[in-house]
């Protein structure tokens, strides 16, 4: 059982906490870490599959989608807390509006 | 005969030409880039129409590279006939699209003006969607439409935009990552993202099992199959109306197709005993659910956002009814493609109806609407005809599909699942009904109601092609069938395939 | 026993009991700062995994402009935020269950697939003459699998877009006006990182570096400017705004194009290889780091539209 | 000549990890924000200071040594600007809050 299946079920189990995050919480920011979580976790399951063979170098495919994951998975977070961010600032104006 | 060089890509490589050239033009150049770039973007699709009618499939590999190592575009008959409906549709939409948001101050037409380069972009992803062939390519897709809709949700939406944009696109994010779990066992078990590489290779064995339940679990939460919807209906319902349609109709439609494409290029083999009867279960749930919540809601956008919910439940019914037993079963895929298709042009049609009298009584409250067909009668016209096709009379696409559909289940004597059939085309006529009764009945005041700018055309042309299809069916099929993973030899319509 | 496979225990035992804590947190300040921890351990774990492309992406885009976006986020939902009441327990019950079923189902999947180690890596070593660069990430990255990289850099511009629809917020600008010291920082630092950040994208055909990693140090450099300077003009309507936007998005779509002349979109032509994939990186470069500036500046509340009235 | 410079960098290494040791537990002893701010910047540049002299003198060539140098600079200025500008937050709303017991929220 060569180190790198560690990372692997690792990653299997980083991924169900940020599945159990993301589907067990009700506030949305702890949804959202979640979900960055879950990401992290099919990353690392994804590295921690191409450096399998005992010798010689990684697989290099994985790492070029793990690097395209990270960017889109952070681009999309980006968007969730901008509009998180929008929105308790509608919920604050409407607070001072009707109090 | 060897392809021209460019002419897989040019459906994908146009609509994103014009987002970029938007992004570059001075602002006020860049208004008059909407429906003349729509039109080009929608002709694209026809050299490759003619080229599949003519040659039959291309697979062409991105960068040179082949399968293992690049990426493959995979031009075949299912493919063009969902570039033409894109075409179709986005052409329509757009049109209706540029009268829809005017925009009169600047801070308004600043935000309405990016309809475009976020319409153009999920434009392309989504002809991207149908033509790729690549697990990890999909993944990356379905991000670009999914990321690309919640910006368009944000356009000019009601109230409740905000909070729906943000629950679409958590689910979104989270069924994206599940898909690419599952991409990822299926890559670390055959070494390639390709599917006809991986189907290939298939022996039923059980890692492979897991990673297409994550797959379909993914596509399930995109598609907004029936346990997964939550999310669906207020992003639909608080969009501005071409938003909605463009989500309705198109988007939720290619996540369909992503199913539909992965299904029949030889993952049904791999799928435990117990998927197809779940997937059917589920399918059925959906259709009564979504219909009966359909028929509660007092808005007319949440109604069709319920319809959407109820006409998913109808497609993923073809997984159960796709097996072995039944000679040539081409048919109920094809039957399936027909629903799909004619769902995703009626409800484009009926959302941008729907936005057309919310524009003229400030409301899409069903008893605001009162007297309705009075003032705007072609209006609500076009939302009886879309809701004939969600019902399936003849002779439209709908109907087609939801007879072979019918047909399939007896044939495989699945009585439980002609009998939701059936149902559902009840629950559909139902909620139609209260929609249009609701616009038929005589308003107490006479209502002035504002001006309402966008075209008419488009959404005339939206509700009659799927009359053009269900006339054109035999040829369809034919188109169909081309490079198609499954064989058409009982074609069941009368005079059959040639 | 040796230090190497004692740390290859401890560090993905701690990543799975940190996870858990992150989530486990009562205020949302402690979670984001244990979050960032995350994602530097990580960088750590993707060393140990021989990814060292990898783990520069993720400590700079991971833990560094993740870590920022939510610290900015958080100011505007406020930092003391206690979790709403959890799920009632007859709804945990599902939740948990699902949990268990995924982690049992990949950790037993993952063992079985230890055996046969299948990679792409020959297939990869075979072509990497032709593609004009020598570390092989670069290589699938930029033209191997160079659609994916297209389509990516495209979602990015279409998140920044998203996030000019909700612009016109009015964040308040309640910062103190910088200190001395720190404009002397910025003006120190912010040449350092373009430098690096350009060494980065350099170096990317032969080592690890490349486009990512050297657009989240320019989005650093981008965060301390909007942090020191006045009110930054973000608005869509300027036109070096939209430029830098869609550089990196534009200049692959016209690669591609010109690669069609080659038979299929995106084809580099050996000889010419090297040079685009320079050209596409820095474009890449430029649209990653400002993309991600003005991500942050909404996530702060300050891409007010200065179509008129700021904030 | 060999073996002293190699307990010389372990011992430099163990002493960087002995002043983190130190910051962290100052961090979490040290009663309000700005002593801790205090305890942070400064035992943590010094351990890096001890853990890059001790790396130093392991390296092969030149270069690499001069390059954990600018990363020990780097971290030393950013901990430095960050600090101050913690440090004016923290004053600020102090100032601010002005309760009669004086204590600065964390």
């Amino acid at each position: 059982m060569n180190p790198q299946l560690v990372y692997a079920l690792a990653g299997a189990w980083i991924c169900a906490i940020g599945l159990r995050g993301f589907m067990g919480e009700v506030d949305t920011f702890r949804r959202i870490l979640g979900a960055n979580l879950l990401g992290s976790g099919i990353f690392l399951v994804l590295v921690a599959v191409a450096r399998r063979a005992p010798d010689g170098p990684p697989d290099p495919v994985p790492h070029a989608m793990v690097l395209t994951g990270i960017v889109v998975s952070v681009s999309g977070t980006a968007l969730l807390l901008a509009l998180l961010a929008r929105l308790h600032e509608e919920h604050r104006e409407e607070g001072e509006g009707n109090e | 005969m060897t392809p021209p060089p460019f002419l897989v890509e040019l459906p994908v490589a146009v609509p994103m030409v014009l987002a970029v050239v938007w992004l570059l033009l001075p602002r006020r150049f860049a208004r008059f880039l909407a429906r003349p770039g729509a039109l080009t973007a929608a002709v694209a699709v026809l050299p490759c129409l003619h080229w599949v009618w003519r040659h039959g499939p291309i697979r062409q590999p991105l960068g040179g590279w082949m399968a293992p190592l690049g990426i493959d575009l995979y031009l075949d008959g299912l493919s063009a006939f969902l570039m033409l409906f894109h075409a179709c549709a986005g052409a329509a939409i757009s049109f209706s699209a540029a009268g829809y948001f005017p925009g009169s101050d600047a801070a308004d037409r600043q935000r309405t003006d990016l309809f475009w380069p976020l319409f153009f972009l999920v434009w392309g992803g989504l002809n991207s969607l149908v033509l790729s062939l690549d697990l990890f390519n999909l993944f990356v897709t379905l991000e670009l439409i999914g990321i690309g809709g919640v910006g368009l949700i944000l356009i000019r939406g009601d109230a409740g935009a905000t909070r729906a944009a943000m629950e679409y696109l958590l689910q979104a994010l989270v069924g994206g990552m599940l898909f690419l779990l599952g991409a990822a066992l299926m890559y670390s078990r055959t070494a390639t993202m390709d599917l006809h590489l991986i189907a290939e290779m298939l022996t039923p064995d059980p890692v492979l099992n897991i990673g297409l339940a994550l797959i379909l679990a993914g596509l399930m939460v995109k598609a907004a199959l029936f346990p997964m919807h939550f999310w669906l209906p207020p992003a639909h319902a608080n969009a501005a109306a071409p938003v909605s349609a463009v989500l309705s109709g198109l988007v939720v439609t290619a996540a369909y197709v992503v199913a539909l494409r992965l299904w029949y290029a030889g993952f049904h083999q791999l799928a435990p005993m117990m998927l197809p009867p779940i997937l059917s279960v589920l399918g059925c749930l959906g259709i009564v659910w979504g219909g009966a919540m359909a028929l509660r809601q007092d808005r007319l956008k949440r109604l069709l956002a319920y319809s959407t919910v109820s006409q998913m439940g109808y497609l993923f019914l073809v997984f159960a009814l796709a097996s072995e037993a039944l000679p040539g079963q081409g048919w109920v895929w094809a039957g399936a493609v027909y629903m799909a298709v004619s769902h995703g042009l009626a409800k484009a049609g009926a959302f941008l109806a729907a936005g057309r009298l919310q524009t003229a009584y400030g409301s899409d409250r069903l008893s605001a609407l009162a007297g309705a067909a009075s003032t705007h009668p072609l209006a609500v016209m076009m939302l009886a005809l879309s809701g004939l096709h969600l019902m399936g009379l003849p002779p439209g696409a709908g109907f087609a599909g939801k007879w072979i559909l019918l047909m399939a289940a007896m044939a495989k004597d699945q009585w439980g699942i002609a009998a939701f059939i059936l149902l559902g085309g009840l629950i559909s006529a139902g909620y139609t009904v209260r929609a249009v009764e609701a616009c038929l009945r005589p308003a107490e005041s006479p209502i002035e109601t504002a001006p309402v700018r966008a075209p008419m055309f488009p959404i005339l042309i939206l509700v009659l092609a799927p009359f053009v299809i269900g006339i054109l069916l035999e040829e369809a099929g034919v188109l169909l069938s081309i490079g198609a993973p499954v064989d058409f030899s009982e074609f069941p319509m009368p005079g059959g395939l040639r | 026993m040796n230090a190497g496979t004692l740390m290859d225990l401890i560090l993905p035992l701690g990543l799975v009991v940190l996870a858990e804590i992150i989530l486990r947190q009562r205020r949302a300040a402690e979670a984001v700062a244990q979050f960032m921890v995350f994602g530097l351990l990580m960088a750590v774990a993707w060393v140990r995994v021989d990814a060292p492309d990898l783990a520069l992406t993720e400590a700079a885009i991971g833990s560094g402009v993740t870590g920022a976006l939510l610290l900015a986020a958080l100011r505007r939902i406020g930092p003391h935020r206690e979790p709403t009441r959890p799920l009632p327990s007859p709804a945990r019950l599902p939740v948990y269950t699902a949990t268990l079923l995924l982690g049992g189902a990949l950790s037993w999947a993952l063992i079985e697939l230890w055996s046969d180690p299948v990679s792409l890596t020959a297939a990869v070593d075979a072509r990497l003459a032709e593609s004009g660069s020598s570390n092989p990430v670069a290589a699938v990255i930029l033209n191997f699998r160079a659609y994916d990289t297209f389509l990516e850099i495209g979602v990015l511009l279409l998140s920044a877009l998203a996030v000019y629809t909700l612009a016109g917020s009015r964040g308040r600008r309640s910062l103190e006006e910088p200190g001395p010291v720190f404009q002397f920082y910025l003006s120190r630092l912010a040449p350092l990182f373009a430098i690096v950040a350009l060494y980065l994208v350099w170096i990317g055909s032969r080592r690890p570096g490349g486009a990512f990693p050297a657009g989240a140090l320019l989005s650093g450099v981008g965060v301390l400017v909007l942090l020191g300077a006045s009110p930054w003009p973000l608005g869509l309507h300027r036109k070096v705004v939209r430029y830098l936007l869609v550089a990196g998005f534009g200049v692959f779509l016209f690669a591609g194009l010109w690669g069609g002349r080659y038979g299929a979109m995106l084809t580099l032509p050996p000889e010419q290889a090297k040079a685009w994939k320079l050209l596409i990186e820095l474009a890449c470069m430029l649209s990653i780091g400002f993309s991600f500036t003005v991500l942050f500046a909404c996530c702060a509340g300050w891409l007010g539209d200065e179509s008129g009235e700021g904030t | 000549m060999e073996m002293p410079l190699h307990y010389l960098s372990n011992a430099l290494v163990l002493a960087g990890i002995f002043f983190l040791f130190a910051s962290a537990l100052g961090v979490l002893r040290f009663p309000d924000t700005l002593s801790r701010l205090h305890a942070l910047a400064k035992a943590d540049n010094v351990a890096l200071g001890c853990i890059v002299l001790g790396l130093m003198i392991r390296q092969p060539n030149a270069l690499l040594a001069l390059k954990l140098v600018l990363i020990w600079s780097v971290t030393q200025i950013s901990s430095a600007a960050s600090g101050f500008k913690l440090a004016q937050q923290i004053r600020a709303r102090a100032l601010r809050e002005q309760r009669p017991g004086g204590e600065s929220a964390p």
